[in-house]
């Protein structure tokens, strides 16, 4: 099976390189691909967006319709993890661990017994192996807002420089991620329960959607954003380029929320209480 | 483009590639896919796709290693081939 | 309103998808409406589209407000008309008939199920109205992926086969991107349209030929023909019967569909069918699927992995018909993705509502089941007639077509292998009525002195959707006629003689 | 510099794609493992994205962002020092939807793992005979 699976790729391999006797030279400006269609898109992008980043003008504008389905692919992803992992029957309390932190002792207790939760030198953990980590919870602590701020501005800054919804959603979404990593699933779960990330994720392609069906409803074609002009009291360019920029935080908050609900349901496989 | 740079992230991408295949300890596999990732998107951001790397950067070399990592934690890291 | 309609068949459902998700979560009754209201809404503006393509002929809808080459375009056709309607119709039939099967097996998953539901609607709806290559891909994805998860939720080893699924199925969508990348580098456009202008310019190219070969490929994977069909049997045999009964029907033949789109109105007929070697090459490929498909399919011991066998034969149908070339064979095929569609339909919902009350399809638990479920029963042997292809049904007058079609162009191999194909269903289906019929009940050795069974049919929603289909496979055999001289003949490009 | 030299060097980038497709290829068809078959699966549609990122590509063009300050007159932009940002779009949506697809393998490979207590394809393939 081995020799036979090595023959068939090389094959498909040789004949692929093959196919490549045909191609117009690597990088040059009279290729077909690089003179027909992107020209216009390289020349009209200010004129009609004000955008100067012409890839974003060109996601969310020109070809919107194309990264309202890729918004969709991501939402049905976390969807379709929450709806294969998720297990929903509380099973029997199960004993759980606590550590005195001054003397480093873990106290194991049975049956749900459970200890006030306010007392500041017991720590609860999820299993034996996990470290006492200070240095990691407090470095985390000092990182994890930065990190958002950053994230913020990937969202807020993709007109202009290499950014946008996407990197900027899942910038945000590693910082939760981040948190729950030095912390443990279920204080991440109480910042951001699983139930709000799915609902925040539902929110944000609905902003996306809503927005183009918010131009239907004003006349124009779907996803035609300069008939919001009237709307938010601009002239056509600068309402499309208003309109980049509504449907990129529908985009990174549709990300975030998935990417956190994914790291939640995977890292738990679907029990949502240990995670990594 | 400075083909010579281009030539060693080449190299350095083939070998992490068959390297995250190759090896037997599946965590290994993961974080050599992680490097095969963070390769791929030095690559793309030399040949001027700027966008395209930072969304590899972030997507591929952050999430997926994140996902990989937990799902090796909660399967076995052991593998036979 | 009206000139809105294709846009308003896909954003429909894709809101309603994201505000069941979120009903899920907050109340879970309103889940099962919603999802209704937004397929019936697809399903009229169909319709709709339907009868304006059939009096004014094809229209396009610029998204975005962008003209072609630069936005993304929907272009309205005969062809994609028809099947839009087909997709819809067994999307919210399956929806409403199999409410209670849903409700037993995820109580507590129904908002996910919903929303995965119509977002795989969508997609496929998406899939037949778009008329940009790369649009298609994401579209593809969203149907792929909704498809994974639906799969893979079913008992035994559903994981294993939905994780095979992905394999495959992502194998044959990057293969499909990667000969629209070989498109899109020969001529610098990546709408259909426009690409059928500036590909007849090159078709000498090796660039052209390779990106139709890998195309090919890719689609054929997607599609489960013969060689590449290893994935569909466990993938649709332990998918849960509600899933199983929109993604049985509609993925393989809206592929097809795919497939005759990208030959024929992307790459002209002038460049498909110069290829003489190549067409033969494809004829004796289909009549290898439909002969292996009926082969393997006596084997089986279940209902559902023979109905699953079946499908892989149908595909063979579909990709012979249109690899033979001329009009009644193009259209055979077109009318088959339309017959194979409400035929695999009835028989999934009536395999789904004999697994929902005797707990099991095996040979040995549909003994007696004549007498216990007289309707589903009823419906399982017109969805079985069809399959064979027995004249009030609509199978027959799609194997009419192939046939006829075959025998013209002088592909005897194609003959034979639909012939063997239909003996083969008879064989098989009247196997199971024998076994539903004659067998004895289990608890009753003997025929005499037999108290009058309780009638344990299915529930109300689902016999009278199953009674529904197959008076429609009825319909659509009669109407066959017309509906190929009216919608499928004027769909055909003028490039096939 | 004779012919074929010249080809090689004008033509070698598109071979890199090929290549990594072959690994991908490769691993999914040959390793026994699920996560090693996930892995090479993921090369494999990265692949295809450095193939469309090697169509985009111009010899001495500047990156697709119009270094402009605001509300100065349009300068004349031309198209040729420019590389071609349509690719690029195209695959943002291909990257994500490789992350997508991943998520899902790697939930149905706990879900394996969870019935079948192992990740070996044969081991399974031998529980399910039984």
């Amino acid at each position: 099976m081995k020799t036979f699976g090595i023959i068939a790729v090389v094959l498909c391999g040789a004949l692929l390189i093959y196919g490549t006797v045909d191609f117009p030279e690597w990088g040059d400006p009279a290729s077909p691909a690089s003179t027909y269609v992107s020209p216009y898109y390289i020349e009209h992008s200010i004129p009609d967006t004000s955008v100067p980043n012409i890839v974003t003008a060109i996601l969310a504008d020109y070809r919107g319709y194309d990264t309202m389905f890729e918004t969709a692919v991501v939402f049905a992803a976390g969807i379709a993890c929450i709806f294969l992992l998720r297990i929903e029957k509380r099973d029997s309390p199960r004993s759980r661990l606590y550590r005195h932190i001054p003397t480093g002792v873990t106290i194991r207790i049975e049956q749900g017994g459970r200890l006030p939760e306010g007392s500041r030198d017991l720590e609860r953990i999820d299993s034996v192996w996990v470290p006492y980590d200070l240095i990691i919870k407090t470095g985390c602590r000092l990182v994890i807002p930065f990190i958002q701020l950053f994230a913020l501005y990937v969202i807020a800054h993709g007109h202009h420089s290499p950014g946008g919804g996407f990197q900027g959603g899942v910038i945000f979404g590693a910082a939760i991620i981040l948190y729950a990593l030095a912390y443990d699933l279920r204080t991440a779960q109480t910042h951001l329960p699983i139930r709000t990330s799915v609902l925040l994720s539902s929110t944000g392609v609905l902003i996306y959607a809503g927005t183009g069906a918010l131009c239907l409803l004003l006349g124009a074609n779907f996803l035609n954003y300069s008939a919001l002009a009237g709307l938010l009291g601009v002239d056509p360019v600068t309402a499309r380029s208003h309109g980049i920029l509504i449907v990129e935080i529908g985009v990174a908050l549709a990300v975030m929320a998935v990417m956190v609900g994914l790291y939640y349901i995977i890292s738990s496989a679907g029990r949502l209480d240990e995670g990594l | 483009m400075i083909w010579q740079l281009e030539f060693i992230i080449l190299i350095l991408i083939i070998f992490s590639g068959i390297g995250a295949l190759m090896v037997k300890d599946l965590l290994g596999a993961g974080i050599l896919f992680s490097a095969y990732s963070f390769m791929m998107c030095l690559l793309w951001a030399i040949m001027g796709a700027v966008d395209v790397a930072f969304t590899e950067a972030s997507v591929g070399a952050g999430v997926s290693t994140v996902l990989f990592v937990a799902a090796i934690f909660r399967t076995t890291r052991r593998s036979k081939d | 309103m009206n000139s809105h309609f294709p846009a308003l068949i896909i954003v429909v459902p894709l809101l309603s998808a994201f505000v069941i998700v979120m009903a899920g979560w907050l109340n879970k009754k309103y889940c099962f409406p919603l999802a209704a209201a937004a397929l019936g809404s697809s399903l009229v503006s169909a319709v709709a589209m339907l009868s304006r393509v059939m009096d004014s002929g094809p229209f396009t809808y610029h998204l975005g407000g962008w003209a072609p080459p630069w936005g993304i375009e929907y272009r309205v056709d005969h062809l994609n008309a028809l099947v839009l309607v087909v997709v819809a119709a067994v999307a919210f039939i399956n929806l409403i008939a199999t409410r209670a099967i849903v409700r037993a097996d995820f109580p507590e998953k129904t908002g996910s199920f919903y929303g995965l539901y119509s977002l795989f609607a969508t997609g496929l709806l998406g899939v037949v109205v778009t008329g940009d290559a790369f649009n298609l891909f994401v579209l593809l994805e969203i149907t792929a992926l909704t498809g994974y998860a639906l799969i893979g939720i079913g008992k035994q080893h559903a994981p294993l086969a939905s994780l095979n699924y992905i394999f495959m199925g992502t194998i044959g969508a990057s293969f499909y991107l990667l000969g629209v990348g070989y498109l899109y580098l020969a001529t610098g456009t990546l709408n259909m349209a426009d690409l059928a202008l500036h590909l007849s310019k090159i078709s000498g190219s090796t660039v052209v030929l390779a990106a139709f070969l890998i195309c090919l490929t890719g689609l054929y994977m997607k599609m489960a023909l013969f060689p590449l069909h290893a994935w569909l049997p466990n993938a649709y045999a332990c998918a849960p019967s509600a899933a199983a009964g929109i993604i049985a029907p509609l993925t393989t033949k809206v592929m097809v569909y795919v497939l005759i789109r990208i030959t024929l109105f992307v790459f002209t007929p002038a460049f498909t069918y110069a290829h003489l070697p190549l067409n033969q090459a494809m004829i004796w490929l289909a009549s290898l699927a439909i002969v292996m498909g009926s082969i393997l399919a006596l084997s089986q011991k279940s209902l559902k992995k023979i109905l699953v066998y079946i499908i892989v034969a149908e595909v063979g149908y579909m990709v012979g018909g249109l690899w033979i070339g001329n009009r009644i064979s193009i259209s055979g095929s077109i009318l088959h993705i339309v017959n194979d569609a409400a035929m695999t339909l009835c028989v999934f919902l009536a395999a789904a509502g004999l697994q929902f009350k005797l707990k099991g399809d095996s040979f040995i638990a549909l003994r007696g089941s004549f007498r216990k479920m007289p309707y589903t029963m009823a419906a399982l042997v017109v969805g079985g007639l069809s399959i064979i292809g027995v004249p009030p049904t609509c199978g027959f007058f799609s194997k009419w077509y192939l046939i006829s079609g075959a025998l013209t162009a002088g592909t005897y191999q194609f003959v034979v292998a639909l012939l063997l194909n239909s003996l083969v269903n008879v064989v098989l289906f009247f196997r199971i009525f024998e076994i539903g019929y004659f067998e004895p009940f289990p608890g009753q050795d003997s025929h005499r002195g037999q108290k009058a069974q309780a009638i344990n049919e299915a529930p109300l929603s689902m016999v009278a959707m199953l009674l529904l289909v197959s008076a429609g496979l009825i319909a659509l055999g009669l109407f066959s006629s017309d509906m190929v001289t009216r919608i499928i003949l004027p769909s055909i490009p003028a490039g096939i003689l | 510099m004779d012919p074929v030299i010249a080809f090689i060097i004008a033509k070698y980038n598109y071979w890199m794609y090929i290549i990594l497709m072959m690994i991908g290829l490769c691993g999914m068809i040959i390793k026994k493992n699920l996560i090693k078959k996930i892995i090479g699966m993921n090369i494999f549609q990265t692949a295809i994205i450095l193939f469309y990122i090697s169509i985009a590509a111009k010899k001495n063009a500047t990156i697709p962002i119009i270094a402009h300050a605001h509300g100065d007159g349009h300068a004349a932009v031309n198209a040729a020092g420019i590389i071609n940002p349509l690719p690029h779009v195209l695959m943002l949506t291909a990257i994500v939807v490789a992350v997508a697809t991943l998520g899902v393998a790697l939930a149905l490979a706990i879900k394996i793992y969870r019935q079948y207590h192992t990740l070996e394809e044969d081991e399974i393939i031998s529980q399910i005979r039984e």
